[in-house]
This record gives C-alpha cells, structure tokens and sequence, in this order.
C-alpha cells in the first residue's frame, strides 16, 4: 500500500528538513520545478577544493516526498566526490527513500525525482558537458517513463 | 422520495465504470472536474456508429456516409437546443481550449493591435490566459485581471476599474474551476458591450452543470467541452453570434472549411463548417449528442438541485475537520460543485495519495489556475468536484480518508 | 496460399461493419482514402478505456488517471516506433490537418515575412494548401507550386526551378489522395535542406500504406491522422524534429502546455506536451496505439503487397470499359491503392448514386483538391481507394456497378 | 430506387440542357456553387416591362440531376411573373422533377437545388430586398436540413 511511504522517517524528513536553506556562493545553482503540480526545488552545492561537496542545501515548496527525498539526497551527497555525483543513480536514491518496492505510482515517483532531476541539470551544466541530444532524452526519458 | 429529487444510486446504474474496483474498494469518483464518467448510452452511440456506419461526412454520396451526415449534424442540432442558440453558430472543435484559441486566433490576430487591451480574471484556467498570451505577443495587446476578493468573488470596482480602459474583448470563466465562484457573466457581458468590446465566457464548468441559455447571457462566444459534460474526449463546442462569426477570418485550413479553392486563395464554406477543417472527431460529436439527450432525460435544473444540496452537505461536514481550510464562498447560490480545501500543512499530492487507497479520485495540484494559486498563496490545493452521480455517502467517504490522513501525518 | 499475401476475407472478420447490409447488398467499401473501418480490437481498446479507466490523464495522482496516462503514454510509445521517431518527437491532434495547421502557425507566423517564399505542389490537399495561404496573408511570404506532369508526376525541373527561389518552407504530400502518385520525398527533403528550407511531409496517405521512417525521409515535420488507419477518428500527429519543436513557439494555449504560468507570461512544458494544449482526445489516442498493434500484427509490408496487387487488378480490369479514363501513373511502384477515374461525361456524382444502389461506397467530388481538379481539367472524379480489407471481388462488383451505369446513361 | 431518377425525362434533360447560355444584358446574374463537390452555376434572368420573366439562362457544369433541374426550372419560369419567382418553392421544383417520391439521399437532393438557391439568391437581391438575419437563415436552413 503506497500511504506506507508514511513512515515516520518520511514525515520526520517533511516536518524538518535536512540541510534547508540557500548558500550564497555557490558553484551549482539550479531550480527545477514539477509541471504535473507546481512544486520547485531549488539546489545548491558548494565544493572544496578537492572538489568533494563541501556543502549543499535545497529550498523549495514540495509534498513529503519531495522533501524527504531532497532531504535524504543532500544527507547522502554532502562530502561526497564530483565523480559520485555523477555516478548517483535514480535507483540509489529511491532505495535509500526504501520507496522502490512500496508500488508507489509514477506520478508520486515523479515527485521523489525532482531533487534528482535538478542535481543531474546542475551537475552536468558545471562541469561544462553540454548535453547531447541522446543525453537530454536519457535524462528526460527517466522522467518521462517514470511519469507513464 | 420527492420526485425532484435525484437518486445517484439508480443514476450509478447507467455509469459501468462504476462495477470496477479499485484496490477492492469501491470507486468514489470525486474529479468531476477534471472530467466526467460517461453513461452507457453515450459509449453505445460510438461504438454503434463504428460498428454500422463509420464513414466520413458531408461529401459522401453513399448510404453510410449519408447516415453518418445525418447523425453528426443532429448532434449539433441537439447541442444548439440546449444553449439555446442556432446550428450554424455551434463549431465543434477538439476541446474547450482549441475553441477559446480559435477566437484568441481569428477574432484576435485580425483585430487587435499595440495599445488595446484584452480582460481577464484573475481565477481563469490557463486555457482562457494563454492563449491571450500568446496573441498578446503577436500583436502587442495588453491583458489586465480583474482580481478577487477574500471569498473569491471578481470585486465589482475593479471590473469597472478595467472597462474604463475600453478594452477590446472581455473572456471570463462562468464557473471558476477551483473556486467554483459563479460569475455573474450576463451583467459583466452587458457592461462590456456598452463600451464595444467582443465578450467571451468559458462555459466549462457550467454548461454541465447549470441552464446556459446564450441568448440569456448575451454574450458572443462561448466555449465548453463534452468530456466534462457525460460525453465523449475529443469535442468541445464554440458557440459564436452569426454576424462575428461571418466576418471572422477562419482559424485552421483544410478540407471542409473551403467552398472554393484556387492555388492563389480560397473561398470560405457557409457557417459553421467555415471553422471545422479537417476531418472531424464524428464519434464522439455523436457521443456528445448522446449525452445532451442523456443530461435532457435526467434535466438540468435537477442536477444543478442535487448539485447545489450536496455541496451544502459538504461544506457542513468537511467544515466540521480541524486545520482544513476550504477556498470560495459558502454562498450556494454564487458557488458550483467544486470545492478546493487544504488540511493543514499535508501536501495536496500527499493527501490525494492517501485517500486513491481508499477509492477516491481526487484532484491535487494547481488544477491549471497558477495564476490564481498565487493569488491564494499556496502552490496547490485539493479538490474534489461533484456530479449527478456523487451521494452524500461519498462525502462521507471523503471526510473519513481526511481523518485517516490527519492520522498518518499525526496532526 | 502464400502465407505473405493477405486474405481480405480473414481479416474482414476482424472489422464488425461488414456484417452490416446496405441496401440487402454486402457493403463494398472502397472509400479509404476518406477514411477507414475499424478493427473490433480498436472498437474495444475505446470502450474498455470508457468502462474501466476514464480520466483526465497527467497531473491525477488517483489509480484511474494513473491507469489512462499509462496508456496514452503507451500509445505515443507505439506510434513513435511505428515511423522511427522518439516518443518527445509525437505530438498527437486531432487530425492531420491541425498538424499542418500548427507548423503553418507555430512556426509561420514566427519565422515567414515579406518577399519569403513558401513551396507546395499542385496535388496538396486542401489542408496542405489552406493553412499555408492563412499564413501567407498574415506573413505576406509568397507560395510557388511545383507543377506536375501528364502522368501526375511532380515535374523535376519545375522543383529544381522553384528551389532556386530559396524557399524558407517546403510542404509536399507524400502519396497523393486523388492521383495516388508516390512522390519521392527523400529526395525533395535532401534538396530543401541542401538550400536550408525546413520540410514537411504530409503522410496522410502513406502512413497507413506503407513504411514509413522519418529518420529514412529525413523530413523535419511529418503529419498523419488516425482514423485513416483503422484508428478512430478525433486523432492525428505530427512528427517534429525535437531540437525544431524546442525552438519554436507553441501553437494552441492551456492546460497541459506549461510548466508555470503567471499573469504576464508563461513557461512551456517540455516536449511533447509542449504542444498539447488542453484535454486530450484520450480515447481515441489509445485507440490508435490499437490500430498501430493491430497494423503490426499484420504487417505494413504485406498490406503494401496487397494493395500492390489489388491496384494491379483493379487498373486491368478498369480499363477493359470503354470511355473510362483513369488518372495518374500506371507505374505500380510509384502509386498507392487510390484510383481516380471518370466515365464518359457521365457526373461522378451520378456514378456514386447507381453504385450506391450496388453497395459500393465510392467517392465523388473534388476530394479536397480543387487546384488539382482545375489542373485536370474537370471538376470532380470518381475515386477508388483500397484498404488490406479489400478484394478482388470488390473490384469486380466495382466493374459491374460501372457496367450498370453505362447502360442507365445509355452509352 | 435511387437510380430510378435516371429516367428518360432527366437523361434527356442532361444530355441536351434547355435554356443554356448565358444573357449579356440580364437583370439577374448570379453564380452559385455547391462546396460539397465543386458544381455551379450562373443564373440569368431578363424581365420585359411588365415583370414577367422575357429570358431565363443558366450555364455551369453540374451533375445529371442539378442540370436537369436547371433546365426544368428554367423552362418552368419562363413568361412568368416575378411574384411568381417570388413564391416559387422547393417542392414546387421537386415535384416537376419528379424525384420527391424516390428516396434521394439529401446531398443528391442538394444537387437539384442549386439551381433553386441561385434563384432565390439572385431574386431577394434584385427586388432590393436586404435578407435579415433569420430570413437567410431560413434559406440556409433549407439547405443544411436537406444536407444532413
Ligand atoms: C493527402 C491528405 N492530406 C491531408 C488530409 C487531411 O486529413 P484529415 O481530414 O484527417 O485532417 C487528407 C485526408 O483527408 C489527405 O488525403
Ligand atoms: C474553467 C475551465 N476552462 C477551460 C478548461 C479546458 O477544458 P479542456 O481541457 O477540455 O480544453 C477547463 C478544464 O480543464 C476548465 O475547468
């Protein structure tokens, strides 16, 4: 039953989200936003000069989901490499939300992508790789198929 | 049982999609907005048509063809009656945005220009706002909102306000889709009129549910879709006054709008196929016949009366839920079946999650009112939306899911 | 049999209008071109989705809606792989006219202007001519038509010739509606794009006849309906280049289109929906996924073959009557199953009578294609178009209604 | 039957139309189309001093049925009246076709009243006569409930 994503750990992440806010010097910054319900996130990560995550945080309104989920993404990355970044997959965040076998509907799979979604925009943006139309469509399929 | 009365549960016989289950339960169909059920009478008259006389119209000399003339163009005689207005004023396009963008296109590209003005309302859809948008960039017109008040009525000072700004068309919703505030659409469409500007009102969400009488309203155009009225996706209808309507440059081109063509240019056909290019959705303009039968069997004004007690009974009780902040006024006479609510701080998507486990379909988002959820200060709302069908048991289903909801988020 | 050659027979019974009578007579229907029957598998994928799944599809977070925008999804997922595009390429209307309409529009009004030149073809139908000479008004961009030859052939001197304008846009039909002439449009593509001319293909009649990859043609646009290939009516699409389609404008405004909205401007929602404006003929879409699964299971090819054959025969037997004169190539490779033709100086009109009487379903008239008729030299013809329903026997029942009206006119 | 139009009576009509040509110096001209298939026509009246109908014309290409009707109507008003023009109806045309009885389907019988729109047409305008709205509409109507 899909209202078992409510778990309190969901709902502890919703009420109080994890590394809320803005930083204001930034090297990604990107707004992604959900057509489907008018939800938007906002990312932004700073690095060091190791180029590991120094700090990101996120704002934005969303549901429990979203939130959770851009609460859960922010935990898991901070100090993580650029490399890591890139490698993060759809799947690895969904398991860590423990959402991938609850048979939620693609429509609320949606809403747990969008921090997903804004981090591979940001991050492929920064490292200067201009998406190739095959990319783009990857990237969009994933979202699309998850949306069907 | 008063006989004035309607029983959705004989009604629920006509609906088979009403036999399905839904996670075991039983469906509680609460988007009516969005979209309605259909009756077996109506998916019956489409699939008889593509069973026995598929084909396509107006040219054809054959049997089939000729059956299919016929009953396409019944079904626009059946359409006219129930809005009161002519056949060759009733264009039947794909929904009611291609016929609100059919006169943001015809009327607006050939007749507006840098300094006129265009007025909406701050609680239209996005499909009576940009279409305007984007003829606003074409041609350089300005659009101005007329805005709302608390109670989410249009405030009647600034609708004077904006008419001193002589705009050139005025297009208002009916029936707000989110707030469900009826505007009084003849009395703006009067004003409009002594300043000279075209009116347009986007019928939606009332011709379902409520009398429209275009002769009544006065007004020039009027748009609306099938789907939200029992019958089929894929037709809407415009309804334009005559005169406008032959001096109006045609939107799309193609087969059947033409009465001659030449490689140079073109003569336009009569009224109203002058509009309808192009191959029609015949099955379901059939399908939407059916269904202005199927509202006339029931009657309208009996629905507009159940309509109008269920959404009493539902503003009583969810009223009676702590934290849940219901939207629009709680005058009957001024609001359709919609009710748009928030429970507390849970997210509208959460709680629509939530309560699909119970069976009940109901709307979460921006409901394509952005302009207006700014207004309201919140991203999304929920909404559920009635129809001849609804009971109070399932009001009484809602207001259950809602406490479960309050529940699972421990308010 | 040859297990690669159809038998109309069998797959007849996959299509419940022909157990209809008309007139006591077995109904020959022989007017595809117009539009086509459908399968019981098409009829059904509608009515299941009525009964069981109806809802708006998108943005409801409820079982119902998340079952329709599966399968509308899914639909756009097997019409894609039908032509070899990607599924943000498809966007579906509601017939191929609208798909014209909305390149003429979307990208015309945004890219034509004064002393630009448009380029068509003398044997367009009306909605590959109309929309174009909509635009060319607002725009005042000029259109040049390639002319055809005796054969109903496009002549290559006369393209090379209107080339060499640099037209901005070059919009040619892919198979003819009247001559049936299979223009090679690969060739024309790659010669517009050598001058840096946008292209389009108007596929109506070849979609359904006959492979058709867009990576193949190379075209920019692509537009076809539904119901002219056992789909239902109330669907089209266009094929557009997806960095073309980010590019331009949208064409019709509302829901669905957008990603955010506010008073004064808007956003666009990504491809396709980008330009799917308003509710979606849902029903009908799925329905085509239907005919797309039902054309696969057959095979365009052997449906290709078919028709071959059956053209072959009808040509034969067709102008073994004296005074017919049959328009177009004779060269089988070059036409699709479409044969125009007129008897003596008997009308097309009255022709279609008699054969009324037989049974036949055959067009008359200018079949939306006056600038042809005129180059012909006549206003209307007869018009025998086929389908993998067909069979020889309809060609001959074809042959004896024309037999039958010789002697009526007493020739 | 619908093929029992094809009498004598029509054939013979088609193959040699009465009153066919054109009149340079008519008071009515008026040329009317059929968007359905392409057909149409031009009508010419000549009235004498007393308003009776000295010449009537038509010339265009049509089908069997819309020909004969043309040079039946024609031959029918010849000398008469133009109140007689005036009230001349559509049965009134049906009826000396002969074809009312038989079943025709109404694009068919839309043919044979091209003939009689011109007429009326060509008739309202020369008396002067602004049609209103709801009398063209009556004209109109007559054709679209003969279409459908
Ligand atoms: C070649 C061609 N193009 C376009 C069309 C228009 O198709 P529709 O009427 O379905 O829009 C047709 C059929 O009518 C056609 O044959
Ligand atoms: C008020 C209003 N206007 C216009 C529309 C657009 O209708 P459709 O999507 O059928 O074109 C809707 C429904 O979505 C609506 O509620």
């Amino acid at each position: 039953m899909s209202s078992e994503i409510y778990r309190d750990m969901i709902l502890d992440y919703y009420r109080h989200p994890r590394n809320y806010g803005s930083i204001e010097d930034a090297e990604i910054k990107v707004q992604e936003s959900n057509p489907l319900c008018g939800d938007d996130i906002e990312l932004y990560i700073k690095f060091d000069e190791e180029k590991n995550v120094k700090d990101i945080k996120f704002k934005g309104r969303g549901c429990a989901i979203s939130v959770a989920s851009a609460s859960l993404m922010t935990e898991l990355l901070k100090g993580k490499k650029l490399d890591d970044l890139l490698s993060f997959s759809k799947k690895d965040l969904l398991e860590a939300l423990g959402i991938e076998t609850l048979g939620l509907n693609p429509v609320r799979i949606k809403c747990a992508l969008l921090p997903y979604k804004a981090l591979k925009i940001g991050v492929y943006s920064h490292i200067g790789k201009k998406l190739s139309e095959e990319e783009k469509h990857i990237l969009d399929y994933e979202s699309e198929s998850q949306q069907d | 049982m008063c006989p004035d009365l309607l029983d959705p549960e004989i009604i629920k016989q006509d609906f088979p999609i009403f036999k399905r289950r839904v996670y075991g339960k039983r469906l509680i169909y609460l988007d009516n907005a969005a979209t309605t059920q259909k009756p077996r009478q109506v998916i019956e008259a489409m699939r008889e048509f593509y069973q026995d006389y598929n084909a396509n119209i107006h040219r054809g000399v054959y049997r089939l063809s000729v059956e299919a003339t016929e009953a396409f163009e019944n079904a626009r005689k059946k359409v006219a009656k129930f809005i009161n207005a002519k056949e060759s004023e009733i264009i039947f396009t794909k929904n009611a945005t291609e016929a609100l963008n059919l006169v943001a296109y015809s009327w607006g590209l050939n007749n507006l220009r840098e300094g006129d003005h265009i007025l909406l309302t701050e609680m239209e859809h996005h499909s009576n706002i940009v279409p305007w948008q984007l003829i606003s960039k074409y041609t350089k017109a300005k659009i101005d909102y007329i805005s709302i008040d608390k109670e989410g009525l249009l405030v009647d000072d600034e609708v004077d306000r904006l008419m001193e700004k002589r705009p050139k068309i005025v297009s208002i919703t009916h029936v707000s889709n989110v707030l469900g505030t009826i505007n009084n659409v003849k009395k703006i469409v009067e004003h409009a009129h002594k300043i000279g500007a075209i009116t347009v009102v986007d019928a939606a969400q009332s011709v379902p549910h409520m009398q429209v009488d275009v002769q009544e309203i006065g007004c020039d155009f009027l748009a609306f879709s099938g789907h939200k009225a029992l019958g089929p996706l894929g037709v809407g209808v415009l309804y334009g006054k005559r005169d406008l309507l032959e001096d109006m440059n045609p939107f799309l081109g193609g087969g059947d709008m033409i009465s001659r063509v030449w490689l140079e240019n073109s003569e336009w056909n009569e009224l109203p196929w002058k509009f309808e290019a192009g191959t029609s959705s015949i099955a379901d303009v059939i399908g939407l016949g059916a269904a202005v039968d199927y509202l006339n069997s029931i009657g309208i004004s009996r629905i507009r009366k159940h309509e109008i007690k269920l959404t009493k009974y539902a503003l009583e009780t969810l009223s009676e839920i702590s934290d849940l902040k219901i939207y629009g006024t709680n005058n009957l006479e001024q609001r359709g079946a919609v009710i748009s609510f928030n429970l507390a701080n849970i997210h509208p998507h959460d709680l629509a999650t939530i309560l699909d486990e119970e069976g009940i379909a109901l709307r979460a988002g921006h409901h394509c009112a952005m302009p207006l959820m700014n207004k309201l200060g919140v991203a999304a709302t929920a909404r559920a939306s009635f129809y001849l069908y609804n009971a109070e048991s399932d009001v009484d289903a809602l207001v259950e899911g809602l406490n479960k909801a309050r529940r699972i988020f421990k308010l």
